[in-house]
């Protein structure tokens, strides 16, 4: 679209090169000190030579960390297993949830249609503390509290609104007279649902299955309060390397690698659609 | 050979042989270590159940809410022979110190009835008893039904037993007339000075016996060693910043937190006494402190130590302690002294944080859980962390008296014996007890905070700090 | 499934058959009832929030209407509260929009190169903000942080980063500029990839200049994109709690105290549930007022879109 | 025998009326081009048809069934989208062979059947393309193919050479009646172009206003409207309309007399003249402002000044003016239209007084009542 002039090449480049080094310096970094000692780690002034170890790697996949305290049992597997339970579960809830939802604000006009709309989206306001307060009581009560399914329902919190949002909007982005065609040729609401409108909004799926993985991944204070010890994910799990002989860096920085590689892994693979999903529906080309 | 090692085991139980020389000599008879455990827990089973039924709830299940720490690590490493001995299956949860509390808060303020016997500090008792959510455990110890005869609770210091009971009055003393034992005492630490004696040697220098000294050493130390600070102490906006070496100090100048005036609780922190102290205190830390002490909680101040970013420091005698280990750039370089900042105080007068045991009131299994404390307290257990794990510094005079437990600090950690002996004596909580605990140590250290950002005098600092407690006091109807 | 259903109920052409007006119900009825659940708790907590209700004190639990609310706003530190959170959300999402919008414009065209940048720049978004900020604490350590290390090289050897009040402020920003500025990036990029095309190429071929068609054209026709990533953002910023906490604590002294930190620490260190349940009520009703404002607008925005379209 | 009936029809969205009580029937077999100005609405006719919309009042018979509320899986009929609507993740057969799928064929019969109509459509060599990779004109034959494959009772098309180039159009519109006679089905046609209408409507039916103002064979609404604006509606150039007088069994009008074929009540009229009944001489004579009067064989002539010629394909149009300013426009031969002079001429327009249309002020057709 623009035209590029060399100057104007000099300057993206520029540019594009701070950008880089803003947001990937710091990971590059935890990326080498993954592969340190906690001594060496602990230079002063930190240095970027080091003799490369992969005992962090080896601490987390064992299971077992050697202090001069004793050896503590790293529960990081687990914690990632966890982390994989509960993000994929929730998103897989919110998008059963959330599609037909969504479907259904896009595509009918309906009494009531855009409070409830509203009404969703609004329990991204909710601040997850103050649902937190008695939400711990009466998971207590309902025998929800340390187990998946409860945490999954919070998770809902997060997960639901964003893909009902992006969602929606790219519902809405679909030509209905697509739907109309093929229900013309005599297939129902449900199979036209599925075969049509489903496959259409993939991208926007996709993107808002991302984002809200994303999120649901990184969330802390939930599984925190609501649940025992053996269903937390690895944000908490990860704070086990501070220890009573110091925080264990390069362990942290190896969880950090390691934590960052499902979700990484589910970008890259939905690469082509995450950009092009997320068009909300506000503008019809 | 299998009465060879029951009577090996029988040693261990009679105390005649470490459990560390039992599984050497076992492995020199051809017996593998589970098999000797295995002989060693049946002896000490039979040997206890001799004189108390620890059977008595075989076949129950309790679960342990704990923190992640040397202490939990220690009792982990000898859950087996509990197991063993009365037959109730254990399971536990360890979380991060990060957010342990407020994991405990979380379940109890819950009602939960998931944990049975948690980790604790003093201080939260203060907020969990009133709140209903411990039990008193005078019910347990001064029952013989519940309790054996071999617990020995009177060989628990005397101090750390008063410091975890409380009345709940607001202002009355720890462990007075009517106070409830919320908790076990189980490890401890006191605050004192580790330092680092390789720069010390260097550079000249030696330890500190007095305020100025502190603050001349660490301002010293912040000059003349390059990429090094003098005095590594907490700083985060936390209660954490007030109980260490602060409240320590502070407390060696006969300075208080509260005063009762006509049966009220009345701040104190704005006398002059406290304002020279918390003037020399801001000063140190703005001269020769860590650049970034107001994020600095006990792992930053113990790495700073371990790494040689800082020349001593003022903090949990035992962080010194760990950080003396491999693993640390200053591993073998540490020392340790006792201290005493005021010149005139004839020792010195150590807060302490004292690591305890307590039982959910919404325990379902709370004589099973009994059973636990009385074990996980117990000379023998307290013993075997001593001289095998780092279950230091033992709450019990006994183990204190232990030689094998004595020769191998010596050993190890040259002078660290000499100082807890030097700070015991006047260690104990300074603080007084009022359920508000968390709310006014924290504005306490984020008014220190603002004095050390010069956000704020420090004499007009204290005056609005002790009336902001004041009115909150009131507030709370204290 | 449902189709069956469908079908059997309508074979007869001369009623109005009920499956088509009941549909949209079924359909979005499954995720309102899961969420009506969260409804619930937050009504509780509406309730604690007007009693006085701390755990510490079993014994003084009561009903006081609006105290709790009273006392707030008498309190200075409330109103502290209140002004450093919207600060910090006005220069979190200012600064992230301006940043995110810049990026995107730089990624706008689609090349192999800009997608796996515009992957690749999601990276500190996929990092928890928890465990990224323990890392950020190291970095920004004086002795042994590298950023503390390289601004040195460029002579602020005494630079505090998050441990003083007169730079506290910006570090968090930063922190959150550096998790967050991503999602914006990727919302907008989505955005300015799915405009229509013809009126850059008209404005091209009239030569109009680049800053009259950024200004005149881009921006108008971003609003609706601009106006949905500002929303999320500002919710979740207003909301912030995982950076501050990790990184200070809310100090030093009362710098960052705002809405969730000062809850949290109510509710879970100080025990005092119905002055936390206040003051998390008092943000409830600011983020949704925002929001209602930000989504009248995206409606409006929409509206137009669509009328014209 | 009527086919398909729709009774007093209405449907409006939010306060706007866009059908208000129509009707139509049409017979089996027929193909009925629904013609109106844009936003009449005609495709919202269509959606009610195809079930995609339901009428507010009113009823709608297929076959003497009633399907007004039928889903629209269930009527079994086909139909063409404006913009195509063909599925952008399904290849060009896939897509054809969508209706019959659904009703539930065997592959190997939809196989046959698609290369079948792929043939007749002339897109067979692309059928394994997927719509983005296709022309507009393909995609269209596309459409038309998936709404025709299971020969539907009942084919229901929405302009769709709306978005097709001028060339295809053409196309098209010579091609398309011999497709629709091979399937022999019914048809609604919708378009806005009245040439359209013209070439493919067994019947034409003229919705305007929310309801059909008049249906009938595409040659009698051009040359009988029902109402002025039915008459402007087809014809390019469009009719000319002026005001008359009737009075003693004549109409006055441009200062002419024209005696009446039959009796119409006397008073005010207005008068519609079609282009080509207007003819032009080169007539110096009757240079000036007379009307002359050129013998009774119907037609008289005017004196004109002609102010341009517009050649329109293998016609010309010209803009003349009468002495009170009146415009009026005419058509003629390209031939013709050579010998014409440029610039401004006064020439002579002759009007054929049997081609004259009478409407009343409100534009309603009048016809004279025969003595």
């Amino acid at each position: 679209m623009q035209r590029q002039t060399s100057l104007g090449r000099v300057v993206r480049v520029g540019l594009l090169t701070m950008v880089g080094l803003f947001f990937l310096f710091p990971i590059f970094w935890v990326f080498l000190m993954s592969f340190q000692t906690n001594q060496e780690i602990l230079r002063i002034p930190p240095s970027l030579f080091f003799e490369p170890t992969l005992h962090n790697y080896q601490v987390l996949f064992s299971g077992r960390l050697e202090t001069q305290t004793g050896t503590l049992e790293v529960r990081f597997m687990q914690n990632l297993m966890n982390s994989v339970i509960l993000a994929t579960s929730s998103v897989a809830l919110s998008l059963v949830l959330g599609i037909p939802a969504a479907y259904a604000f896009a595509r009918f006009k309906f009494r009531l249609g855009e409070d409830i709309a509203f009404t969703l989206l609004s329990f991204r306001f909710a601040p997850p503390l103050l649902v937190l307060l008695p939400l711990a009581i009466y998971f207590q009560q309902l025998g929800l509290i340390n187990t998946y399914t409860g945490l999954i329902w919070v998770y809902q919190l997060i997960t639901l609104p964003l893909i009902l949002w992006i969602v929606r909007g790219y519902f809405e982005d679909i030509s209905e007279d697509i739907e109309h065609a093929y229900r013309i040729d005599g297939n129902g609401w449900f199979k036209t649902f599925w075969k049509i409108a489903i496959p259409l909004a993939k991208p926007g799926i996709a993107a808002a299955t991302l984002l809200s993985f994303i999120f649901a991944w990184n969330n802390f204070v939930f599984a925190l309060i609501l649940a025992s010890a053996d269903k937390q994910p690895v944000t908490v799990g990860a704070l086990a390397f501070v220890t009573a002989s110091g925080i264990q860096y390069g362990q942290i920085a190896a969880s950090i690698v390691l934590s960052v590689t499902p979700t990484l892994a589910l970008a890259l693979y939905a690469q082509r659609y995450l950009v092009e999903g997320l068009s909300l529906g506000a503008v019809k080309g | 050979m299998t009465r060879k090692i029951h009577d090996l085991a029988d040693a261990v139980v009679r105390r005649q042989l470490g459990r560390r020389d039992f599984i050497r000599r076992a492995g020199q008879m051809g017996i593998g270590a589970g098999a000797a455990l295995y002989a060693l827990n049946h002896a000490q089973s039979i040997a206890m159940a001799q004189n108390f039924d620890w059977q008595s709830h075989s076949g129950t299940s309790i679960k342990l809410l704990l923190n992640q720490h040397p202490y939990a690590d220690a009792m982990i490493a000898n859950l087996e022979t509990f197991k063993a001995m009365t037959g109730i299956d254990v399971t536990y949860d360890v979380f991060p110190e990060d957010v342990y509390f407020d994991k405990v808060t979380a379940e109890l303020s819950s009602g939960s009835t998931e944990y049975d016997v948690f980790m604790t500090g003093a201080y939260q008792t203060w907020q969990y008893g009133p709140a209903g959510w411990l039990v008193d455990l005078n019910e347990f110890i001064q029952d013989s039904a519940h309790t054996g005869p071999e617990y020995d609770w009177e060989d628990i210091l005397p101090s750390l037993r008063a410091s975890t009971a409380w009345s709940g009055v607001p202002g009355e003393a720890l462990g007075g007339d009517g106070a409830k034992q919320w908790a076990i005492p189980w490890g401890f630490e006191l605050n004192s000075i580790a330092y680092n004696r390789r720069v010390f040697d260097e550079h000249g220098l030696e330890p500190p016996t007095d305020m100025a000294e502190l603050m001349e050493t660490a301002a010293k130390i912040t000059r003349d060693v390059d990429g090094m600070y003098g005095i590594g102490v907490r700083g985060s906006r936390s209660w954490a910043t007030i109980h260490p070496g602060f409240l320590s100090g502070y407390s060696n100048f006969g300075e208080r937190d509260f005063t009762m005036e006509n049966g009220q609780l009345m701040a104190a922190m704005n006398t002059e006494g406290s304002k020279a102290f918390h003037r020399d205190w801001v000063q140190m830390i703005k001269e020769s402190g860590p650049r970034d002490w107001s994020t600095y909680t006990w792992y930053q101040v113990g790495t700073d130590l371990g790494a040689g970013a800082s020349g001593m420091i003022y903090d949990a005698d035992i962080l010194g302690y760990f950080m003396n280990g491999e693993g640390n750039a200053e591993a073998g370089n540490l020392a340790y002294a006792a201290f005493a900042p005021n010149p005139e105080a004839e020792a010195p007068t150590p807060n302490v944080w004292i690591w305890s045991l307590g039982m959910s009131n919404f325990s379902q299994r709370k004589d099973a859980g009994w059973l636990f404390m009385q074990w996980a307290s117990s000379t023998d257990h307290a013993l075997f962390g001593a001289r095998e794990m780092d279950f230091v510094n033992p709450v019990r005079q006994s183990v204190w008296d232990d030689e094998a437990f004595q020769n191998r600090i010596a050993e190890s950690y040259p002078g660290y014996l000499e100082q807890y002996q030097a700070s015991a004596p006047g260690s104990r909580i300074y603080f007084t007890p009022q359920p508000l605990f968390f709310n006014l140590t924290t504005e306490w250290a984020s008014s220190m905070q603002q004095m050390v950002g010069d956000q704020i005098p420090v004499d007009e600092g204290l005056d609005q700090l002790a009336e902001s407690v004041n009115r909150q006091l009131r507030q709370a109807g204290l | 499934m449902a189709t069956e259903a469908m079908t059997g109920a309508a074979t007869n052409g001369a009623k109005r058959p009920l499956m088509r007006k009941v549909l949209p119900y079924l359909l979005s009825l499954p995720a309102l009832l899961v969420c009506i659940g969260i409804l619930i708790p937050f009504g509780t907590a509406a309730w604690y929030s007007m009693q006085r209700y701390n755990l510490a004190f079993p014994m003084t639990r009561g009903f006081i209407w609006f105290d709790n609310y009273i006392m707030l706003f008498q309190d200075p530190s409330f109103w502290h509260t209140v002004r450093v959170s919207l600060l910090y959300t006005f220069f979190t999402v200012g600064v992230q929009l301006l940043l995110g919008l810049g990026i995107a414009l730089l990624l706008q065209r689609r090349t192999l190169f800009n997608n796996i940048m515009s992957i690749l720049l999601l990276l500190p978004l996929m990092i928890a903000p928890a465990i990224a900020s323990l890392m950020w604490r190291l970095m920004t350590n004086p002795n042994f942080g590298v950023l503390s290390y390289i601004v040195g090289l460029f002579g602020f050897t005494d630079f505090r980063w998050a441990s003083a009040p007169s730079t506290a402020l910006f570090t968090v920003v930063m922190i959150d500029t550096w998790v967050y500025t991503p999602f914006m990036m990727v919302l907008l990029l989505a955005g300015l990839r799915a405009l229509p095309r013809q009126p850059f190429e008209a404005a091209e071929l009239d030569g109009v200049p680049q800053s009259f068609v950024f200004f005149r054209i881009t921006l108008p026709m971003l609003t609706p994109y601009i106006i949905t990533a500002a929303l999320f953002r500002m919710l979740e910023s207003i909301q912030q709690f995982d950076i501050i906490y990790a990184m200070t604590q809310g100090g030093p002294g009362n710098t960052l105290m705002v809405f969730q930190v000062t809850a949290y620490l109510e509710r879970y260190q100080y025990t005092n549930v119905g002055r936390s349940a206040a003051i998390l009520m008092v943000l409830w009703v600011i983020t949704f007022i925002l929001s209602n404002i930000f989504i009248k607008q995206w409606l409006r925005l929409r509206e137009k879109a669509r009328g014209v379209a | 025998m009527t086919y398909l009936s729709l009774t007093a029809v209405s449907k409006r969205f939010k306060d706007d009326v866009v059908l208000d009580k129509a009707s139509l029937a049409i017979d089996r077999g027929e193909t009925v081009v629904v013609f109106g100005p844009s936003g009449c609405g005609k495709t919202v006719l269509l959606r009610l048809i195809a079930g995609i919309n339901e009428p507010d009042e009113g009823r709608i018979h297929i076959a003497g069934n009633e399907v007004t509320f039928l889903e629209p899986e269930q009527r079994n009929i086909g139909m063409a989208f404006q913009n195509f609507a063909l599925y952008p993740h399904m290849t060009a057969f896939d897509n054809i062979a969508s209706p019959l799928k659904a009703r539930g064929m065997k592959g190997t019969e939809i196989a046959r059947r698609v290369e079948e109509v792929g043939e007749l459509l002339k897109i067979g060599h692309v059928l394994h393309h997927l719509p983005k990779a296709l022309s507009n004109g393909q995609k269209q034959r596309t459409s038309l193919g998936r709404a025709l494959a299971a020969n539907p009772r009942l084919l229901l098309l929405d302009d769709p050479l709306r978005n097709v180039d001028a060339k295809l159009r053409y196309e098209m519109r010579i091609e398309l009646p011999r497709v629709l006679k091979a399937f022999q089905t019914t048809v609604i046609y919708v378009t806005q172009d009245y040439k359209e209408a013209m070439a493919l409507g067994d019947r034409v039916a003229v919705l305007m206003g929310g309801g059909f103002k008049q249906i009938d064979h595409p040659s009698e609404i051009y040359k009988d409207p029902d109402s002025l604006d039915v008459a402007r509606l087809f014809g390019d150039p469009t009719v000319n309309v002026v005001d008359g007088r009737i009075a003693d069994g004549a109409v006055e009008l441009l200062g002419l007399r024209f005696p009446l074929p039959g009796h119409l009540d006397p008073g005010p009229c207005r008068v519609a003249l079609r282009p080509e009944s207007i003819e032009v001489t080169l007539d110096e004579t009757a240079a000036g402002s007379m009307p002359v009067d050129v013998g009774d064989e119907g037609r008289h002539g005017l004196a004109v000044e002609l102010d341009a010629v517009t050649p329109l394909n293998v016609r010309a149009v010209m803009l003349l003016k009468t002495a009170d300013g009146k415009e009026l426009l005419a058509t003629c031969s390209e031939d013709e239209a050579t010998r014409l002079p440029r610039g401004h001429k006064n020439v002579t327009a002759h009007i054929r007084a049997a081609d004259l249309l009478f409407f009343d002020q409100a534009g309603a057709r009048l016809r004279p009542r025969p003595n």
